[in-house]
Formats: C-alpha cells, sequence, structure tokens
C-alpha cells in the first residue's frame, strides 16, 4: 500500500473525510442511525489508515500507545463521573434528569456527555489494540 | 472472507430495520475484527492443518443444540407478527412516551444512553477490560524464555 | 405447514448458522478457526434477536413524521452491547492465540496436547 | 446521603477505580490503591447487610427509570451475603498478596494486573447486585473477560492453554446464557427478573421457554464447573499465578452458583424449576457424580494446585447436592456450604501461595519437608485441611453436618455417600500433610526464600475465619435462612 502510488493518495485524500463523518456520526446519532460506539470505530479507523499509509511508527507520534490508553480510561471515567454528577445534583445514579434546569435539557446533557465517554473509549481501545497486535514480536 | 460474512449481516440486519446495529455490525465485523485477524495471522503465519479423526461428539453436541432450537421456534409468534408478546410490553412505553420523557428521535439512542445506560456503561466497561487484557498478553514475558 | 415455514423460517436461518458456527468451534483444531466459529456462532445469536424485534410493515425505530409502525427498538440496544462483547472477546482471544504461537510456535491443538504430553 | 445510594456504590466504586488505577506509575501505589478500594467495597457491603436486616430489601433503580423500562438493583439478604463474601475475600487476599504478585508478574505489568483485579471483583459484585437479566449477561462478561486475562498471566506457558480453553468454554456458556434470556424475552417483552418471575403462569407451557431453561441450565452449568462441563477449571486454577487462583477458587464459581439460585428460584420459580421440569432430577445424579469421581482424581495429584482444583470440583458437587434436594434445608445446607467453603479453599490457595513464595512451585514432590522451614505455613495448610475434610471444630464441619441433616429428610444412602466421599478427602488431605511433615526436606527448601509476614498473616487470617465460623455459625446460618425461605416459599 506504501508502494502504489495511487492507493496512497487517495488514502490521503480520504483520511480527513474519514475523521469528518465519524465526527458527525457522534453527535447525529440523536437523529439518525449512530452514536458514540461507531464514531469511536471510524475515527480510530482513520488513524489506523493513517498507520497502514507510513507505518506505526509515525503514528504513533501523532497518537501514542500510552496517549491512547489514558484516553481509554478519561473516556470511561467520563461516562461513569456523569452518573455521579446524577448522585451529587440529588438523583440516581446516571440520572440526567437532575443535570439540568428542566428533564429535557438534562436528558440532552447526559446523552451527550456519556456518548462523547462512549466514542473517546472505543477510538482509543481500537487504537490501542492495533498498535499491539503490531507491535508485537514473534 | 470474515469481513464478507459481517457485510451480508449487516444487509440482514438493514433489511430487518436495525439500521443502528447493521452500522456497528459493519464498522466492527467487516472492519475491525478483520483487521485484527490480518494483524493475527501475519504474526503467526501459515500452518498445516491436522485433521480430528472423530468428529462424532461434535456432530451429536451440534445437532442435540440445533434440535433444542428448532423445537423451541415451534410455537414462537410468526416472524414480524405485531401481535408478539414482546411488542406488547415494555417496548410500547419506549415508542410512544421517549419523546416526551428524553427529547430523542432516534429510539435506539434513548434506550441505549437513558433507559439503559447502565447497560452501556458495562458495554464501555467490557471494552476497556478488553484493552487492559491485550495489553497484558502482548507483552508477558514467560519463565521459558528467562 | 406451509404457514409453519413461512412464519418461522428467519428463526430457522439463525439456528442452521449457530449450529455451523458451533460445529467449528468444538470440532476445528486450528485455535484461530474455534475464534472465527466462535464469532459466527455469536453472530446467529444476534440474527435470532433482531429477527423477534422485527414488525410487519414497520421502519427502522427512529421517530419521524409520516411513519406510526416501528421496529421494536430494544433488541436493537441489547444486540448493538452483545456485539461490543463479541469484538472484545475476539480481540482478547486472538491475543491468546498469538502468544500461544509465540511459546508453543504452533497454534494447533492437538500438536500443542503432544508437546504437553511430551513433557509430562 | 451514603445510606440511599449503596446498592449503586457497591459496584461503581470498583467501576471507577479501574480506569483510574491504570494510570497510576508505581507498583507499589497501585497495590495501595486497590486494596484500599476493596475493603471500603468491602466496607460497602457491610452496610448493605445491615440495610437488609433492618429493612428488608433494597431497591435501587439506576437512572431513576422504573423496573421494566429500566434497570434495577435488587439487594436481598442472598445478594447481601454473596456480596458480602466477595468483597471480604478480595479484600484479605489483596492485603496479603503484595509480594507474591510482585514475585510472579512482570514488573511493568503491575497497574494493569491490579486494574484487571478489579474489572474482576466488578464483574463479579455487578451480577450479584442486578436485577435485569441482559445486565447480568454484561457483568458475567466483564468479569470474564478479565479472568481470562488474569490467568493467561501464569509464569508457565500452559496458563495461555488453560486461559484459552476457558476463553471458548466460558463464551460459549455465556452465549447459551444469552439465548436463554433471549427466548425468555421473547416471550414476555421484558428483561427484569420479577417481571419475568410474574408472566411465568402464562408462558411457562411453551416451548420456547423450555428451550429456554434448558440453554440457561448449560450455560450456568459450565460456568460453575459442573461434571461433565468443568474441564477448563483444573488447568485455569492449577496454572493461574498464586494470587488469582486464591480469589478465583474463593469466588469465581460461587457467583455461577448465586446466578443458578437466581435464575432457577427467582426467574424461573420453584415449582416450575423443579416440579413442572425436573431440575432437581438432571442435578442429583451430576452432582454425585461429581462428589466421587473429582475425590477420587484428586487422590492422584501431583500438583497440590490442582488437587486443590479437583477438591472445588467436588465441593461444587456437594453445593449442588443441596440445591437438587429440593428442600428448604437442602438450600440452607448448600449456601452454608458455599460461604464457608469460599473462606476455606481461599485460605488453602493462600498456602499454596505463601510455598509458591518459598520454593516458586507447588508440586508435590518439591515440598518435602516443608513443616522444618515454614512451620506456619504448614500448620495453616493442617488446619485447612481439617476444615476442608468436615471436622469439628471448623467452618467445614458446619457445611457437612448441614448437608447430612438435608440429605438425610431424603434418603440415608446419600448421607452414607457424603461421608464416605469425606473419608476420600481424609486421603488427600493426608498425601499433603505426610509430604510437609514426616519426609527428609529437600536442598529446595533449605534454600527457600523465606516468606512476608503480610502474606502468612492474610493466610492466617482466613484460616481463622474458616475456624471462627465454625464455632459462631449465627451469620452465615441466619442470612441462608432467610434467603432460602425467600426462595423456597
Amino acid at each position: 500500500m506504501k508502494k502504489n502510488p495511487i492507493l496512497r493518495e487517495t488514502s490521503h485524500l480520504l483520511i480527513p473525510a474519514i475523521l469528518l463523518f465519524a465526527l458527525y456520526v457522534q453527535f447525529h446519532g440523536d437523529y439518525g442511525p449512530g452514536g458514540g460506539f461507531q464514531a469511536g470505530v471510524i475515527f480510530a479507523s482513520a488513524i489506523i489508515l493513517y498507520a497502514l499509509l507510513h507505518g506505526v511508527k509515525r503514528a504513533e507520534q501523532v497518537v501514542s500507545l500510552n496517549l491512547a490508553k489514558t484516553c481509554a480510561a478519561c473516556g470511561l471515567l467520563l461516562y461513569a463521573g456523569v452518573g455521579v454528577f446524577g448522585i451529587l445534583w440529588g438523583g440516581n445514579y446516571l440520572d440526567f434528569n437532575v443535570l439540568a434546569h428542566d428533564p429535557i435539557h438534562g436528558q440532552h446533557w447526559g446523552i451527550l456527555l456519556i456518548e462523547l465517554g462512549v466514542g473517546l473509549t472505543v477510538a482509543s481501545v481500537v487504537l490501542a489494540i492495533f498498535y499491539a497486535f503490531t507491535k508485537f514480536k514473534k | 472472507m470474515g469481513g464478507m460474512y459481517s457485510l451480508i449481516s449487516a444487509i440482514l440486519f438493514v433489511v430487518l430495520d436495525a439500521v443502528d446495529v447493521a452500522f456497528t455490525e459493519a464498522a466492527v465485523g467487516a472492519g475491525i475484527s478483520t483487521v485484527l485477524f490480518l494483524s493475527a495471522f501475519s504474526i503467526t503465519g501459515k500452518h498445516h492443518e491436522l485433521k480430528r479423526k472423530s468428529h462424532l461428539p461434535a456432530l451429536l453436541i451440534v445437532l442435540t443444540t440445533g434440535a433444542a432450537l428448532i423445537y423451541s421456534t415451534l410455537d414462537m409468534p410468526a416472524f414480524s407478527d405485531p401481535q408478539a408478546p414482546i411488542h406488547q410490553h415494555v417496548a410500547p412505553h419506549y415508542i410512544e412516551e421517549s419523546y416526551a420523557e428524553i427529547g430523542v428521535p432516534n429510539l435506539v439512542t434513548s434506550v441505549l444512553a437513558s433507559y439503559r445506560s447502565f447497560d452501556t456503561l458495562g458495554e464501555v466497561t467490557v471494552v476497556f477490560t478488553a484493552l487492559i487484557a491485550v495489553l497484558l498478553l502482548l507483552g508477558a514475558i514467560r519463565e521459558n524464555e528467562e | 405447514m406451509m404457514s409453519l415455514i413461512t412464519d418461522l423460517y428467519a428463526y430457522w436461518i439463525s439456528v442452521l448458522l449457530m449450529m455451523v458456527g458451533l460445529y467449528i468451534v468444538i470440532d476445528h483444531n486450528n485455535l484461530f478457526k474455534k475464534l472465527i466459529g466462535l464469532n459466527i456462532f455469536q453472530t446467529s445469536v444476534f440474527i435470532l434477536f433482531i429477527s423477534m424485534g422485527k414488525v410487519d410493515q414497520g421502519t427502522a425505530p427512529i421517530l419521524k413524521e409520516g411513519f406510526e409502525t416501528f421496529s421494536n427498538p430494544l433488541p436493537h440496544v441489547l444486540i448493538l452491547t452483545a456485539i461490543v462483547v463479541s469484538i472484545a472477546t475476539t480481540a482478547v482471544g486472538l491475543a491468546l492465540v498469538v502468544s500461544i504461537n509465540k511459546y508453543y510456535k504452533t497454534i494447533n491443538e492437538s500438536e500443542i496436547q503432544a508437546i504437553e504430553r511430551e513433557e509430562a | 446521603m451514603i445510606l440511599m445510594h449503596t446498592p449503586a456504590l457497591q459496584v461503581i466504586i470498583p467501576l471507577i477505580a479501574a480506569p483510574l488505577c491504570c494510570l497510576l506509575p508505581k507498583s507499589r501505589l497501585a497495590w495501595l490503591f486497590t486494596t484500599l478500594v476493596s475493603f471500603s467495597t468491602f466496607a460497602i457491603s457491610v452496610l448493605l447487610v445491615w440495610q437488609v436486616h433492618a429493612v428488608g430489601v433494597i431497591d435501587y433503580e439506576m437512572g431513576n427509570w422504573p423496573a421494566p423500562l429500566g434497570i434495577k438493583y435488587h439487594i436481598d439478604s442472598l445478594s447481601a451475603f454473596i456480596l458480602i463474601l466477595i468483597s471480604a475475600i478480595a479484600s484479605i487476599t489483596l492485603l496479603g498478596a503484595r509480594s507474591i504478585i510482585e514475585q510472579e508478574i512482570l514488573h511493568s505489568k503491575h497497574a494493569l494486573f491490579y486494574t484487571a483485579f478489579l474489572l474482576c471483583l466488578t464483574g463479579l459484585l455487578g451480577i450479584v447486585a442486578t436485577n435485569d437479566a441482559f445486565n447480568v449477561f454484561v457483568f458475567l462478561e466483564i468479569s470474564s473477560l478479565s479472568t481470562y486475562a488474569l490467568i493467561a498471566m501464569g509464569r508457565n506457558r500452559k496458563a495461555l492453554m488453560a486461559a484459552y480453553e476457558y476463553l471458548i468454554m466460558g463464551t460459549i456458556g455465556a452465549t447459551f446464557i444469552l439465548i436463554g434470556i433471549g427466548l425468555l424475552y421473547m416471550q414476555t417483552g421484558t428483561l427484569n427478573m420479577f417481571d419475568l418471575h410474574d408472566r411465568m403462569p402464562i408462558i411457562g407451557g411453551f416451548n420456547s421457554v423450555h428451550a429456554g431453561f434448558a440453554f440457561f441450565t448449560v450455560g450456568i452449568f459450565l460456568k460453575l464447573a459442573l461434571f461433565p462441563l468443568h474441564q477448563w477449571l483444573p488447568n485455569a486454577y492449577t496454572f493461574a499465578p498464586s494470587a488469582v487462583s486464591v480469589f478465583l477458587a474463593a469466588t469465581s464459581t460461587k457467583v455461577a452458583l448465586y446466578l443458578l439460585y437466581r435464575v432457577f428460584y427467582t426467574i424461573f420459580g420453584f415449582e416450575f424449576s423443579f416440579s413442572t421440569l425436573h431440575l432437581g432430577a438432571v442435578l442429583l445424579p451430576l452432582s454425585i457424580v461429581a462428589i466421587i469421581l473429582s475425590s477420587l482424581i484428586a487422590i492422584f495429584q501431583s500438583d497440590i494446585k490442582r488437587l486443590l482444583a479437583y477438591s472445588s470440583l467436588a465441593q461444587i458437587g456437594y453445593m449442588t447436592l443441596g440445591v437438587s434436594l429440593q428442600t428448604q434445608s437442602g438450600l440452607i445446607a448448600s449456601m452454608i456450604n458455599l460461604f464457608n467453603h469460599a473462606f476455606i479453599k481461599g485460605a488453602l490457595f493462600m498456602c499454596l501461595a505463601c510455598i509458591a513464595y518459598s520454593i516458586k512451585t507447588t508440586r508435590f514432590n518439591h515440598m518435602a519437608g516443608i513443616a522444618k522451614t515454614q512451620p506456619w505455613v504448614a500448620a495453616a495448610f493442617v488446619v485447612g485441611g481439617i476444615a476442608l475434610i468436615g471436622l469439628p471444630p471448623t467452618a467445614g464441619f458446619i457445611s457437612k453436618w448441614y448437608i447430612v441433616l438435608a440429605v438425610l429428610e431424603t434418603s440415608w444412602w446419600l448421607a452414607i455417600v457424603v461421608v464416605l466421599t469425606s473419608l476420600l478427602a481424609v486421603i488427600y488431605v493426608w498425601r499433603v500433610v505426610e509430604q510437609m511433615y514426616l519426609r527428609e526436606p529437600l536442598d529446595n527448601i533449605q534454600y527457600g526464600t523465606p516468606v512476608p509476614m503480610m502474606l502468612i498473616i492474610c493466610t492466617w487470617t482466613m484460616i481463622l475465619l474458616s475456624v471462627y465460623f465454625g464455632i459462631d455459625n449465627r451469620f452465615p446460618v441466619r442470612m441462608a435462612t432467610m434467603a432460602a425461605e425467600m426462595l423456597i416459599p
């Protein structure tokens, strides 16, 4: 793939489009199919494509394995943390109704944040697992 | 081949109205698992096959399982029957009330991220667990090597 | 008899796939192929769940003006979770197979058992 | 405020702690953090037991959505009983296991190892606390995935194969459970356990519900390692790192047994499971075969870890034997045995962790005369062995006593089986004790590493607990009686 110029250039053009599409899927999940999980997978696949083009070393300069691991932990913490906010604001765990003045707004906020957490975790986990496999030596 | 299989299942899911599931299956099955299988293959390389002598035990287990399932389908509600019990309880509430309660048109999102958000937290934890497990496994040094 | 087939064919497809997957898991010697079989087995269960949720004349469960009948969203949610669980299992399984290959130099179950018997 | 949210906190605290733990830089810090977290889950489970005593059952609706719509946590005497057991074992294990983990696990992996441990704890606690059938599946997978990784951390390469086998069997089991959930869901439209139970009279006659019952049975038997679906267990326990063996032997099959109680008593109901579908007729022969066969196999093992693994299989047989009697007293006996055996087996595996720390192996031949250099460890093993056989004044005696009493209600020949198989336990325990005390020590023993104090203290804590519950058995008996009266009305 590195050697074929046509594949190489088209893939180059594709990467920003894929990243954009991932963001669209992330934030449009309320209205159409999609959401954090799918967006995370697509986002990660863009970086994996980059790694296939330029080698894993170059990709690791953009997002390192350690950064991916940290992001994965942060995504999960964001999700679980939103739930804890529900408790602090006087509701049950993962109660979004109490997050804003009226329940519908609270629900929107809650869903937005946890989907973000899902997207962050999934994208970084997929990427980190990919790294782990490609760096593994026989 | 695995990728093709996933794409076909994804199409099947679209036919069955499960667009979110189809999207995921396409991304996961055709994307991630193909990448993972290929990179794992490239590490292990090709191996010659040794065939097992007796297929009988496996066949027996599989046939019993299959028979149990076919037996169970005999009095299932007909495929896509709107009167099936599954459509009478809980689901109508999601379809009728969720827009007033949550304000999100995609019902799958509102069930996934609000009504059953705790399941989704579990799901994200499973993903995280997979990462921890893979990192623990790929990089261990064992006794024989030391 | 005819109505039985038209009513239930969708379930039978998934049962058939399930049997294929389970057979591969149990019978194959190659640790990779076992995982592929496991994947097929799990996907068939997903299809079973999703076909439960289908409603005649219904559309995808996204509210929009002009549509009144929707397929059941709950199985979709469950299967989204289950797909994620299954890919997580596959990733861990593959990591195990890759390390088994590193320390045994083979991924064939019978060969590994032979090696272990020699050691013992 | 904490009191209002205890059911959620029980699972949330280790869940939130896990991602934090993987970011910690130092191994010592990760251990300290993990131990503190598991002690706080223990504190919460004590609160839960206290609340259950005070007000009966506690319901907690996640996200404030009422039950069939959302996911509900439901803590009753049974779940509180198992929760306190899991969190107590996790706390003691972690407290003592730092030195053995440092010795057996590669240093750079420690933070990840403790993270996986926390995730496993989260999964086990989640299975017990939830009242939603699908949620059980999700948490089952959290605990299983982390367990596969923990087992694979064993020093021998066979640990990898053991983990792989467990992964295949465990995933088939979990998928069978998922099929069971799906078939029930199909006929009811609900996933909440009580809601499912309320609909059982309407759907009890359906083929698909019967098939769902069968899938649940096979799936749970796989996770429980009941004969003949036990092949994954001996290897997994033998080749896992010592600390992991302690935790798994004491908790994981116990949670599977909890799942058995929940599914067959709470969801399907006692009447349906035992009168309509004759679960007892399946369980009884399998339990008896498991007890006799596993006890016999245990005698001929050359690795003590494997010996204890087979003895665990026999003990699982005693627990399911209690269930198969279909009486309240049988169920009580089963639960008491579950509780006591967790401490006894945990303690014995802790002894092996000490031995593994000292001489780097748990093989039978290598530990000749170890009592000379490790008197405390050997003495602990003797007390634990007495408890395993079921002699007074240990908790093992209480378990056997209740089982024999329950069995005598139905048939005298079963009681003879129970007593005779206990004699088999005498043989395999005696073999080890003889090897430890009456043989001349080999070189490897004289040059063995001294065992750290903390590890010995924690081993003795578990040993003393398993003696304590033999003298003062009010807590397990009371909890088990409450739970059994709830499950068999």
